[in-house]
């Protein structure tokens, strides 16, 4: 018996795979596994072909899977373009009804096995829907108790009336029936029934927001962030926030960083092509020392790129993008879950060190769906300083203190008037070109940020052994994987997953890989961004080395424990 | 400290005067500059509105006009150039019981800032927004703005743009502004009256001011004389509002519309809280 | 004998302290020396205290001077505001009228020798303006020509006619007459004659891009850079080119890019906040394989920051500015005549490999008025490949060649037509989410700027010994004059100016440091953006050392050969 | 490969069709989108217009209707989100013999593109400005944008942003766009008649189609209905224009001004050369 399973459900259109897919992840976590879906939809704005990968399993998953067991086609409308996504072998099976005709050529080159499975003729036995047959062998072959199937069509489809709930019912049973006479043997292990967390990155990352006190958010739509202010803009009015929506990503930006001056934690979210048109204006919340968190789901760049796949490629800008010397905090979410624990500690930090925090997450946490234990691990509060024993003439905005941090009265505060100021500025706020004024607010600026204890939130280390991979963002998963995997094989190997990359924890890191053998910072982009940070920095040996890859293919654990062995 | 997130009815003090409203911080505009008449006008319009400073805030960007948040005593911010009406929005909505005023220059608000001049005029939420418009480019030494006459010569366009400068009041009421007017910088206190009446009107309120740049277009100074103080008729109606300034002289003061439009609207905060939202997520065999 | 002198003329506004500095300028010109000349402006916008800081000498000088010799108060109102940036000692001499009052504290307390001189009462007594007096007063410590002085007043002030040049020349002269008796030893060895080159950074900037083809430039205006454009908008119609003004920076590099499309060399000009915002465009023109020449003149940052004074800290956005991983050409000019070659070089590497090129210029190169050589150092020129002996469905925009760079027709050309484009896209341009064809664009831009030979343009290498500075930009001018000072005692050293920061020209600089014994990475920012670069890239030892000081001080020879010494 | 800087006469091709203006690219667009309309109306119009495939370029900006360029046979630049104007403003400006087409979305040109919308009217640049409004942002999946209605329900703004839309046509007439008039993407010949007088008017053409999105907003095809096709007289009163589109319905097609403000000018080329340019910096005490 198996402890994890990877299962695709494609058609055209309308056929309803994605429906399947989502039915089949939710029966899974109410049959006790854990699991990951994640979508995919052809060049068509909409009604274009789309498939649905899931993967489940015994344990939580960290990684996409490095190939499929089971293919099941609803029909062959173009479902063949999603072939390099959906790799299989020959102990893969391809459900394919023969009545649909000849299966797309790119997937019998898999070598996977064809099996004939009459889902029309079925669907239209039961006066069913070929999606729901699906699901039901799905289920069948997975070994799904077919209660948590029925449970899960009902909290998704009951709206539709107990009519509609028994054709489905009655399909799902016709395919479970059907699949008993296919020879496979991929039934899992039974899983450990109990409550489960069932959502995205970008739900968990505008969780993370409301639970770190963001009560104002302003974006503009972009593509894969959007989903994180759709999922806020209700929520907010529940906490007493609010919810913008902006002409441009500039003035997403600025009305964000007007809501903080005002008090009020902020936030904006975006993609790629929008981080780079707020580079602007994050130079000045750094240089006036705002709050601000910034929410980066990175996608496939430079410019407009693949808006729908995924990339670890915005690490630089994050790191230094403005004009001049301006230092921030990046984090980056290391799964699905730590996106709201990140987030949370976003607010946090941004708020304690008035500073914009950037929250670098990407499509593929953004947007996979999963089932996981619930993110129960929360961050330390921490506030703005806002109290000054100061006022009037005496009250210096930017007063020099032990941990660079000055109070920030919020306006309707009587005596403690200040100016914002993004020239450079004495410890009044007053604009000066004196450079001793100048060189103190860069090394004020730097200092807060380098002298702050960050705790553990700087990272995670797992395993141990003399090679140690560096990993961040949605590098993590994949490459822990991989060390399981490699482990298996009595590897011995220590991932370090770092959470905070500026400023880089030089300590942590250091300790981490002291009497290493061999270093190697993985990450998904061209160029080896985070590497030559680290680097640069010295925060690694001359002989560390580099495995980087763009995206859009997604990093399989595979192909990481291939590179390392 | 507790703040405020919902609008507050504000008491009115009537003991404010000028003074209050003055920062000891000393002005970089040369002397003349019609900005300074902005400021006193502005700083006596503050006192009249009757919020103290600490409950005003005033945002810009980035110009020579756009320096005037330091030489008030209130809140400010002087952000980067062309922003200040998003900086303003947020603030606006994060603290709505705060008096937001916005200042900048033609090139911060109708160049670089166009776009936001136009969605701020639709979105309707209540500022005040008060333009310095010198038709130039003062902080950089020079150049032609989007008010600036088309044949202007400068170094960056000799012999002129060649472009007609657009209106910045035809704009805002084709954009949905609720109250737009126009004033002259030296003429101190019917400036200040006319901004008394912007803050006191709910929603978005434009003030098209003009103030001469005696260093880079001298001849503005001429405009003491040019303007007319009492040619405009204010309507609440956007059609002959619009018809009225099509065409017309830029040189007249005075307020032109006051429309009804309901400024943007409060937040609707439902009782829901956290609870209800972590418990979204979960997936329950139990439940 | 001196071989080089430096005097500051100061006063407030409407003194005149400008303008006699700069016919003082003029007038060493004339009488056969270099020099350099500095402007400082209060806070106020026009009207406020002004200085105008001269360096003069018998040979080119690489930087602005450690101290001062002479400084001629035509007033003291302000002045004293100055004294951060005159750095005077002892040995300086102070000409102070007693009838303007007791001179500002802060120049007292220099040290510097005061000089009771008349400079109103000598006015008055000709009937002439006290600027000029001062002007002879300096020419005649210098040792200046008193013809010189005069022709120099003729070409400036000429059209004002012969009463208006009798009185300057009789202020002059009662000026040199009052100085005789100063006891000063600061004249210069007698020049050497000759045609001379006057200009600033900014105007060479200028020249380089007609030189090199610009036919096409738009901008938005901004301190410092505005000047180029200012200078460049009158010559444009002159060479059958066009200068626009935008509303934005963003409209202005979208009309460059534009522009360059429609197969005109094309340039957009700014300064960081500008830079800031054009870093989305930067990214489709990479993405889309643009020409573009984008000069940025940096001032002190982040944000605002200081607008009139100099830094070098829009390096890093420089490099990586943009979402994704975007290679581009970065160029600095290491001096202001190397603003012209590097400028037209830029041009050149924009059209031959179809790329955006920086040109990283910033305001003390800019804004510096200098006398020198005539930069006749021109670049061979490189045009854009436009032909293709494909058509029809044949064409590919991004077809793959040995040099990575393909053709590309401009509008007009019948049976090429093309679509320029940011999302990923196949060898037609024709956009894809394949995984192959994304990873081939980016190695194809990758490739065609790595494996291009850039020559000699990479940098120069002056002296030996096994002690290497590198540096770029301004910072090469005062580095080659520490390293000059330092051969003087005897310190052996090496300086490599680099002029080509990306690409990283890894071979030059190793063969350039090999056998080193130190490295040191000079540069004006606050995080050594060129040593983390370098070391990033493991273009240097790790043991390399960073020398690095923000701005808005000017980098002064003596404070290098100090940290090095 | 010689450019010609210089506008020239244009030969006008007769046999020209429909057919010229396809490229064999399929349109990602769903099944039934207005954006196909526009698409053949904009072939058609351009084969009536006589320019062959190569002398003509289509850009754009991000979004569904962005995407047209690549679906016919001329040049074409898919640019960044909301820049297509400054980008054929500069190609126009470098290679005035070519004709220029912009087109896109309202989100593109309304929201982040507002601001050079704005001063691509006022500078009159002869290119013609298509923006296919469906009054939503399709590509990114149904958000509101400058043209929805106040109340529109959408996930990211739930009941409605609560701001009323703009009228582009009303903001174009304010910034002195010097053609302007409204268009519907399914009405493909007296669309494609509009769009050809577009093209051959001199200076900055305006036009508005409304192009229903048939995923996001499926009720806009009842706009197949509700347009009235022949309730718009053209004028060359821009005041009149003005009068006419405030607060009018806003969707009546037709061409509602054609004015006579010059095209932005030609570059004058003055006889200088380089040879004086470089003169300029030399200092020679021999001359
Ligand atoms: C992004 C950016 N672009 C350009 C500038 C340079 N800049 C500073 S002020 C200004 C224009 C000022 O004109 P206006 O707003 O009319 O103000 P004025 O000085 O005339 O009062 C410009 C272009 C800048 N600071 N930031
Ligand atoms: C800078 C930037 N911001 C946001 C986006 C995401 N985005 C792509 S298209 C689009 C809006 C499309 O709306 P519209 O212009 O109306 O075109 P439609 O799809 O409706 O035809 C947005 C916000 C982007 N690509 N780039
Ligand atoms: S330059 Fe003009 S606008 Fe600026 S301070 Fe001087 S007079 Fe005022
Ligand atoms: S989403 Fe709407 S606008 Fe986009 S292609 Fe589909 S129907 Fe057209
Ligand atoms: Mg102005
Ligand atoms: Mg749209």
């Amino acid at each position: 018996m198996r402890s994890s399973i990877a299962i695709c459900f494609a058609g055209s259109g309308g056929a309803g795979a994605i429906t399947a897919g989502s039915t089949f992840l939710q029966a899974a976590a109410r049959a006790g596994y854990y699991g990951l879906m994640t979508k995919l939809s052809g060049a068509q704005v909409r009604g274009g072909e789309a498939a649905a990968l899931v993967e489940i399993g015994v344990e939580p998953l960290d990684a996409q899977p490095d190939r499929f067991d089971v293919l099941i086609a609803l029909d062959w409308d173009n479902v063949g373009k999603f072939a390099p996504e959906v790799p299989m072998d020959s102990a893969s099976i391809v459900l394919a009804d023969p009545a649909a005709g000849k299966p797309a050529e790119a997937i019998i080159a898999t070598g996977a096995r064809l099996v004939d499975f009459p889902l029309a003729q079925l669907a239209s036995d039961v006066k069913g829907r070929g999606n729901m047959i699906a699901l039901g062998a799905a289920a069948a072959l997975a070994g799904i108790d077919s209660g948590a199937v029925e449970q899960s069509i009902r909290d998704l489809i009951g709206a539709k009336g107990e009519a509609a709930i028994a054709a489905s019912l009655a399909a799902v049973a016709a395919g479970a029936e059907a699949a008993q006479s296919i020879d496979s043997d991929i039934r899992l292990r039974p899983g450990h029934p109990g409550r489960r967390w069932f959502g995205s990155g970008n739900e968990a990352i505008g969780l993370g927001a409301l639970r770190g006190g963001v009560r104002f958010v302003a974006a503009y739509p972009i593509t894969p962030a959007t989903e994180i202010t759709e999922w806020l803009a209700p929520r907010m009015g529940a906490v007493g926030g609010r919810a913008m929506l902006a002409e441009d990503e500039i003035a997403a930006i600025n009305m964000a960083v007007g809501a903080s001056f005002g008090g009020v934690p902020s936030m904006t979210v975006t993609s790629g092509p929008g981080l780079s048109l707020k580079v602007e204006t994050i130079g000045l919340a750094i240089s006036a020392e705002i709050p601000l968190v910034i929410v980066d789901v990175m996608r496939v760049g430079p410019s407009t790129g693949i808006p729908t796949k995924s990339d670890q490629g915005d690490l630089d800008l994050a790191l230094t993008g403005t004009h001049g010397d301006a230092p921030r905090i990046v984090l980056a979410p290391m799964s699905i879950a730590d996106c709201a624990l990140t987030t949370e500690r976003a607010v946090h930090l941004a708020e304690a060190l008035q500073t914009p925090v950037f929250v670098l997450s990407d499509q593929s946490l953004g947007q996979t769906q999963t089932i996981i234990d619930e993110p129960t691990r929360r961050a330390e509060p921490m506030t703005r300083a806002m109290e000054s024993d100061k006022s009037g003439a005496d009250f210096r905005r930017y007063q020099p203190t032990a941990d660079n941090v000055s109070p920030m009265p919020a306006p309707g505060v009587e005596g403690r008037q200040w100016v914002a100021e993004g020239l450079s500025h004495d410890e009044f706020g007053h604009p000066s070109n004196a450079a001793r004024f100048h060189v103190a607010g860069l090394n004020k600026r730097r200092d807060k940020l380098e002298n702050h204890d960050y705790g553990d939130i700087w990272g995670e280390v797992t395993g141990e052994g003399e090679t140690v991979i560096v990993a961040f963002g949605s590098s993590v998963g994949p490459v822990k994987e991989a060390a399981r995997r490699l482990r298996e094989q009595d590897v011995a190997i220590k991932v370090v997953g770092l959470r905070l990359l500026a400023p880089i924890p030089k300590k942590q890191i250091a300790d981490a890989i002291e009497g290493a053998r061999r270093v190697i910072v993985v990450e998904q982009n061209h160029t080896g961004q985070l590497y030559r940070h680290l680097l640069g920095a010295k925060a690694l040996p001359a002989e560390a080395e580099s495995l980087a890859r763009p995206g859009p293919a997604p990093f399989r654990p595979g192909e990481i424990a291939a590179h390392i062995a | 400290m507790e703040l405020h997130l919902h609008e507050e009815a504000a008491c009115h003090r009537a003991d404010l005067t000028l003074k209050d409203f003055k920062s000891g911080v000393e002005p970089i505009w040369c002397p003349g500059c019609g900005d300074f008449g902005v400021l006193q006008a502005l700083q006596r319009a503050l006192a009249a509105n009757g919020r103290p400073p600490h409950e005003v805030a005033l945002v810009s960007g980035i110009g020579c006009s756009s320096r005037l948040p330091a030489y008030t005593s209130a809140y400010g911010f002087h952000g980067v150039h062309g922003r200040a009406l998003p900086v303003a929005t947020g603030l606006k909505l994060a603290r709505p019981e705060l008096e937001v005023v916005v200042v900048g220059g033609d090139g911060d608000g109708y160049s670089i800032g166009g776009n936001h001049f136009m969605h701020a005029c639709r979105r309707n939420v209540n500022l005040t927004y008060i333009v310095m418009d010198n038709r130039v480019y003062g902080m950089t030494k020079g150049q032609p703005s989007p008010t600036t006459e088309a044949d202007w010569d400068s170094d960056i366009a000799p012999g002129g743009v060649g472009v007609s400068p657009f209106s910045p009041v035809a704009i805002a009421l084709a954009a949905g502004a609720n109250f737009v007017a126009r004033g002259f910088a030296l003429d101190v206190k019917p400036l200040a009256d006319i901004l008394v009446a912007a803050m006191k009107h709910p929603g978005f309120s434009f003030v098209e001011v003009l103030s001469p740049c005696i260093t880079f277009r001298p001849e503005e100074m001429d405009w003491k004389k040019a303007i007319k103080r009492n040619a405009i008729q204010t309507t609440s109606d956007r059609k002959a509002a619009m018809a009225a300034v099509m065409g017309a002289d830029e040189l007249m003061s005075g307020i032109i519309f006051e429309g009804d439009r309901p400024a943007y609207g409060q937040a609707h905060v439902a009782p829901a809280g956290m609870a209800a939202i972590e418990g979204e997520f979960i997936v329950d065999p139990a439940a």
